[in-house]
């Protein structure tokens, strides 16, 4: 089984660009409906199944995810 | 039928060049004036007029092609902002030292450097005193309004073509953003030049043309230096413009240009209101610069201030104008700060009035 | 009468139509207009405003400080706009996404749930047309012939069709603009 | 739960320190930010903070010296190469890079570009190649594709009175001054992957004294392409990628 | 003997009346004013005199409008292939050609070399490369070979710190908008009858709208090679035909 | 020791820039001042102090580099004559805005356009009225000697980076190509920069530095710019510099600059021995100009001869600085052209004694 | 046998380039002793072996020379 | 002592450095000297000339109109400058290629056959000395030694060898000059 792993989203600084959405192989990722205060609809979590592949913090224009991954 | 529309003042200009029967625009896109050429685009003059468009690969191409398309008789325009038109000046002094004529038009942002995209009066020196090498003079036009963008295009190409000088139109980033009604002009025809002086193929048994601004030998370089004073003395003579409001009775004398000379419009509104006799004169051609007008109304007035969207520019040729006759002062804001009418009143009872 | 109008707010919202509209709407009944938008890269994503004027004389300054009317559709707007509003003016504010209320009490006070009602007319792009409405709605200098031939001229072709959907949203701003603030 | 995870130990991903944290003016999902961050991976992973010194463009990244954490000049438009080898030619240990959109290094910069390569200046070039003027809102490239719509080609680029897309890398791979070019791109995680190790090389390059290293990064620009960004990655891949492929273009010879 | 054969039926050769009867001012030997004679030449024999307008550079042929009997303009350095471009779109059935020097179209003008070129310009740009800056006395050219003096490389050019001699013609034949691109020389008969030939198919071609021709003239400069205009021909051969290689570099494919 | 040398104006220059520990030489070839990068070359100065000298694709590319190297704290110089120098404005501006200390000599030659190759003073305006866009200003020293060029590109330098300002030495033709006597300053020893405006890499613990004339909002490019004209008062105040000659008992006066100025002495001493009380007055800075000086002599002589090799342009801002009060009249020579000290007396005596 | 030819140079024209002397295959050609007002010597014919084979005007820069060919 | 000096002939006789090596020398023996270059692309293979003053005093200008001397090498340059010879002045010309006598009567006038001297030392190439020489004769300002010091001043190092031949020249020249015109 796949190593258990995390993400931490700083959703000030998330534009919303869903380039992390698409790049998740395990759809953990979704944006959500409230706004950050610059307006944009930011990033979540939606489920557990994040495995701290980083895929997403890897293509994410704008720095905002820090990834996890069990040792 | 002339036609009545609500338009910004780059597109004003861009719409004006076509009708004038423009033969060629070549551009670089900037900020705030990147609109005339995407206008143009847009507007297909190609299927209109058979006007040329072209993007350049650089400012300093496009003047070049500009002297290319002016070289042989044909009407070009290019238009840029600030930094864009620094890079013309070698290109503009060849266009004025070879003597043809063309219409620039810098939509002036804040500076030095890259600035800001603001809107400002700081290519004043550059435009008037001439930004690029040797003794050369542009025919300065300073409009006021999306009208007068529409206006001096047409005026533009006349004078270029009546002195075979470069004419410069000196909008800014509040003129050329804008949107005001504007009454455009019928569609003129474009002409096919015959000058002697253009290169459109040799005729036959006659010697072919060229257009140069080279003379190697001192004695010509002057005699050609002698004659473009000569005509320079002409256009001083011939085409100054300027408006004045409520000059009549002025005991106090507000001076302004562009954009800037309609807030400080309002700001002479507002001095009238408060009891003050003020007047405003707004040069339209920075150069010629009306210096009669001004020399003439420093006898009448207690002072002069000039209000600028820079640190002081304009306010020397007021100066030089009216050679001691009366205070000449200076009030600014600049680096793409507007002035607002207070602060102008406020500058007019400090350093006039009660100065 | 003179008209001096500040809109603002996120680029994306329609300000600078919403000022293009009222301005051409005011050529078509006669008047005299200037439209300024701020420009440059900061409105991309960020804020965006122009101003409109619409009058019986000649314009001196395109350029404001002070405007009769303030149209403020989000909280950045309002910080920046709300004290530039002239003594006995009008602030319309689009309560969606406000964090706060406007505090001047010497001014007129008027909001509006534009969104809310676009999204109920299914459509957010005539959002701003909500808007308008509300703002013609408190200060009637233009009537809905001359707006509707104002959307005319700046709606391309292909997009007349529209236009009665449009006037429909105007409609819509009239009714749901409410007062908050009134002086007598 | 997950939760526990989050701690220092378990840490695979975090912003490099040598991004500042200032949020990018870039609008959501442009390819600016990821060619940001890569590029002060590298030099965060090569340790060279204190000794680069970078040179930002006039386009969209203009403000790039807001963003990375190193010493930076901003340069005229176009001009980016020749004020790198200002910088270089009087501080040759130091590590010199410019950032450099299409506008700005192939259309007005293209003498700059062109001689500072074939002088081999010892520096290494970034250059985003978006096929669009982003920062004045969306007008042609050289770069732009042919039928390619943009403010100023607003019926498609025409081959007929505007040329052809510029392949301005692969002029660049012809000159003896440049040791290694490559076309990369950061819209996937395999290939930001590799453009981050094609930086990487290039550094590694500068520090031997090897001449122009030169990394095209194909990107997006949602914004002026008028799509979202997720639907600009795809567009890219179907109409960029065929004409300007992904690759190596001109590599080291192995000894 | 031989008197009695000066004739009109007998004549074989005399120059041409698009030449003036002007002394060029040019050096003993030096290959401007073959270059020139030939596309003078052509201009003759197509009948196309008063229909083609010159771009006159700055370098020694700043002043080609005295010599050829056509209409001319004189660009600014570097910027004759703009303000060709600016001539052939307003006069686009005109004939318009650039004659420039190795440091205007390959230096200061390198942009608008390449962007001419790359949009396909229907012109002539004929290239004298003689390896040195002529009218400004001697200084290196970016096309000065490796190791040849000069008076600002006057221990020889040092590809290290100058780069190497730029081969901008290669670089031009990669561009699309080139037609047809070729080198020549005009030292020996042979050759100037090759030349020749070359200038005669490109403005056919220009006839055609092709799109650009470029022809590449190797040329001496006895005066700055400091060298009697026979030896710098031998020199030419021996030291800057290997590097730069006489032939036709783009050809228009057969149909 | 100090060493005596004949040397030509450019060569000179370019040997000052040597002595004077600068780090880089960027530049383009022109007549008439190729010299200076002939001599740079063939001086080895890479052996001699380490100093760059690097032959540039354009002046474009020479002025950037030029930026380069000055944004590092380091001490670059270029220089040009006038169609190059034109080309370098986008770049000066951009300098001036992002205040980085650099010189760039502009070896004037006759224009407008390619013009001659022969001496002039028409680049007076480009020089000091701002040839670039924005309100900026250059430093500008006027030699009118090899030995002053020796000089003026060591206090160039010093002044450069005392106001962190480009600094332009404009010569002409006849200063750049003579020969003269000069004494040499001794070798000065090249310095490591440590300036906290430089990009020299950043310090450990310590935020980045960046180097930029961009302001994007207006108010924040407006400070930019008052910090800008609080420097140039400054200047104005403190780095004056002119000469007067026979000035004294003057009741005419002539005022010159650079090699203009050396004939027109001669002119001064034909006056004199026609019995004219004449005296001169030398501006060696053009900027700051030393308006107190004019200002002050203006009450005391009946008029002002500006004596230019140009059709009239230093002549504005010697009526700016005598303000009215008392008559200034210009006579010039152009295109190349050099006044003789023959037809200067005459036109002393035709438009001030007589006129 | 060759043709009889024949060249008519423009002596005040001439350069004394010499490149029309090393291109003519029969040494016609060689620089005069005297020189010209511009201070050049110039080319003249020393013989009368000319073909009338142009190859001298065809590499002359200064077009100086006239060639004429028997029919 | 003010001596000034126009040299004027075609590029490749010698002119400026013949200008420079009067100056060096003048240098040499505590004068105060200015040398002036004509320049552009005339030069080449055209007509080349220099002014030179030599004087006790700073120098005012450069660059003259009229001159003490004149020392003209070829036919233009005489047609250019003999009237620039100040009444009482010296003119002295080389009589190789000329095709006509000076017709100034106020004005002392020189000839020397240098060409044809140079060619009997074997060596062109000090044809300039050899007018050097005859013009120190007839103006004798600066001593042998100064000349001497101005020349290892002049050539660099590895020809310094050559000085004592151009010394010789120096002489030959002093030897040949002959009078043509002398007032008295
Ligand atoms: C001399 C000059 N010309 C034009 C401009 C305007 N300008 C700013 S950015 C830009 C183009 C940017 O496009 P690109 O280099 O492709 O970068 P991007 O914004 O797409 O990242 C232009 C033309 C300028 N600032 N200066
Ligand atoms: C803007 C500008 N920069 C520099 C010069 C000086 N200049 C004149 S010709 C020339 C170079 C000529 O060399 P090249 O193009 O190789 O032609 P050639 O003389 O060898 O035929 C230069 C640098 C100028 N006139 N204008
Ligand atoms: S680390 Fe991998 S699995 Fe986890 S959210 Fe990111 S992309 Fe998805
Ligand atoms: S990629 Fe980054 S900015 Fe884009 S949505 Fe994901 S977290 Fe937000
Ligand atoms: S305009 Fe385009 S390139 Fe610029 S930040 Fe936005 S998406 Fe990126
Ligand atoms: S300098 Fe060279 S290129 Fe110029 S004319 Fe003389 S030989 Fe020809």
């Amino acid at each position: 089984m796949a190593k258990r792993g995390d993400v931490v989203i700083d959703i000030e600084k998330c534009k919303g660009c869903e380039v992390c959405i698409s790049a998740c192989p395990q759809e953990v990722l979704a944006l959500a409906p409230q706004v950050n205060n610059k307006g944009y609809h930011y990033a979540i979590k939606v489920n557990s199944d994040c495995t701290g592949c980083a895929n997403c913090a890897i293509v994410c224009p704008d720095a905002v995810i820090t990834v996890y991954r069990e040792k | 039928m002339k036609e009545l529309r609500l338009m910004k003042g780059n597109e004003a200009l861009a719409e004006a060049a076509i009708r004038v029967g423009a033969d060629a625009y070549f551009g670089y896109p900037i900020t705030p004036q990147s609109e005339v050429i995407e206008y143009l685009m847009a507007n297909r003059p190609e299927d209109r007029t058979g006007m040329v468009v072209l993007q350049a690969e650089s400012e300093i191409a496009a003047i070049n092609m500009v002297y290319g398309a002016a070289g042989c008789g044909k009407k070009a325009i290019t238009t840029s902002s600030s930094p864009g038109i620094s890079l013309k000046q070698e290109g503009l002094s060849y266009i004025a030292g070879a003597e043809l004529p063309c219409v620039v038009a810098n939509v002036v942002r804040g500076g030095p450097g890259l600035g800001t995209i603001q809107p400002s009066q700081s290519d004043y020196f550059q435009s008037v005193k001439g930004g690029g090498h040797g003794d050369y003079k542009l025919i300065v036009l300073a409009p006021n309004s999306v009208q007068e963008i529409v206006d001096y295009t047409k005026l533009a190409f006349e004078l270029a073509f009546k002195y075979r000088n470069p004419v410069m139109i000196q909008s800014d980033g509040i003129i050329g953003q804008m949107m005001e009604k504007v009454e455009l002009f019928e569609q003129m025809p474009r002409v096919e030049p015959d000058y002697e002086w253009a290169t459109i193929g040799r005729k036959e048994g006659k010697p072919a043309t060229f257009v140069t601004s080279l003379q190697l030998k001192a004695e010509e370089q002057e005699k050609v230096n002698l004659r473009l004073q000569a005509k320079y003395r002409e256009i001083e003579k011939n085409e100054v413009l300027y408006e004045e409001y409520d000059c009549k009775d002025a005991e106090y004398l507000l001076a302004a240009f562009g954009s800037c000379a309609r807030i400080t419009r309002k700001a002479m509104e507002l001095a009238r209101k408060k009891g003050y006799k003020v007047g405003l004169l707004r040069p339209q051609t920075l150069y010629p610069f009306p210096v009669d007008a001004f020399n003439k109304i420093a006898y009448q007035v207690k002072g002069i201030l000039t209000v600028e969207m820079n640190a002081g520019q304009m306010v020397e040729d007021v100066r030089l104008a009216v050679n001691g006759k009366t205070k000449v002062e200076h009030f600014g804001r600049f680096g793409g700060m507007i002035p607002n009418p207070d602060e102008i009143l406020n500058a007019l009872e400090q350093k006039i009035i009660g100065g | 009468m003179t008209e001096e109008i500040i809109i603002a707010g996120f680029g994306g919202q329609g300000v600078l139509s919403m000022g293009q509209i009222l301005c051409y709407s005011g050529v078509m009944q006669n008047k005299e207009v200037s439209w300024m938008p701020s420009y440059g890269p900061e409105m991309r994503g960020g804020t965006a405003n122009c101003t409109a004027i619409i009058s019986d004389e000649a314009i001196s300054s395109p350029v404001l400080n002070t405007y009769d009317t303030a149209i403020v559709l989000n909280q950045p707007s309002m910080d920046k706009f709300e004290d530039a509003v002239k003594p006995g003016g009008l602030l319309i504010y689009e309560r969606n996404g406000m964090t706060r209320k406007p505090r001047r009490t010497d001014i007129n006070i008027y909001a509006i749930d534009a969104y809310e009602a676009s999204v109920k007319m299914n459509n957010t792009k005539v959002f701003n047309m909500i808007v308008i409405g509300g703002f013609l709605k408190i200060r009637p200098i233009i009537e809905m012939d001359n707006v509707v031939k104002g959307l005319q001229k700046v709606l391309p072709e292909r997009y007349h069709h529209l236009i009665p959907l449009n006037e429909e949203a105007i409609r819509k701003g009239m009714e749901i603009i409410t007062v908050e603030h009134k002086l007598n | 739960m997950a939760e526990n995870l989050i701690n220092p130990e378990n840490l695979v991903y975090k912003k490099t320190d040598v991004l500042t944290d200032r949020i990018m003016h870039y609008c959501p999902g442009c390819g600016h930010g990821t060619a940001h961050r890569i590029l002060a991976e590298v030099i965060d992973e090569m340790g060279i903070q204190n000794e680069t010194i970078g040179v930002a463009p006039v386009g969209c990244s203009v403000l790039a010296y807001y963003y990375f954490n190193v010493d930076m000049q901003e340069a005229a438009h176009g001009r980016a190469p020749a004020v790198a080898t200002g910088i270089k030619r009087v501080f040759p240990e130091k590590f010199v890079f410019t950032y450099q959109g299409d506008g700005d290094l192939a259309a007005i910069g293209t003498a700059e570009t062109i001689h500072a390569c074939n002088r081999g200046e010892n520096i290494l070039v970034v250059f985003v190649n978006n096929g669009i003027y982003g920062m004045t809102g969306g007008q042609m490239a050289p770069t732009t594709l042919v039928g390619m719509k943009s403010s100023t080609s607003p019926f498609g680029r025409d081959t007929k009175t505007m040329g052809a897309p510029l392949k301005i890398t692969e002029l660049i791979a012809q000159l003896p001054g440049t040791y290694f070019v490559t076309r990369q791109s950061v819209h996937k995680p395999g290939n930001v992957r590799k453009a981050k190790k094609a930086i990487r090389k290039a550094m590694e390059y500068q520090k031997l004294n090897k001449g122009t290293c030169f990394v095209e990064i194909v990107a997006n620009c949602p914004s002026n392409w008028k799509m979202t960004p997720v639907q600009s990655n795809k567009w890219m891949e179907e109409n960029m990628f065929p004409f300007y492929p992904l690759g190596d273009i001109k590599v080291p010879e192995e000894k």
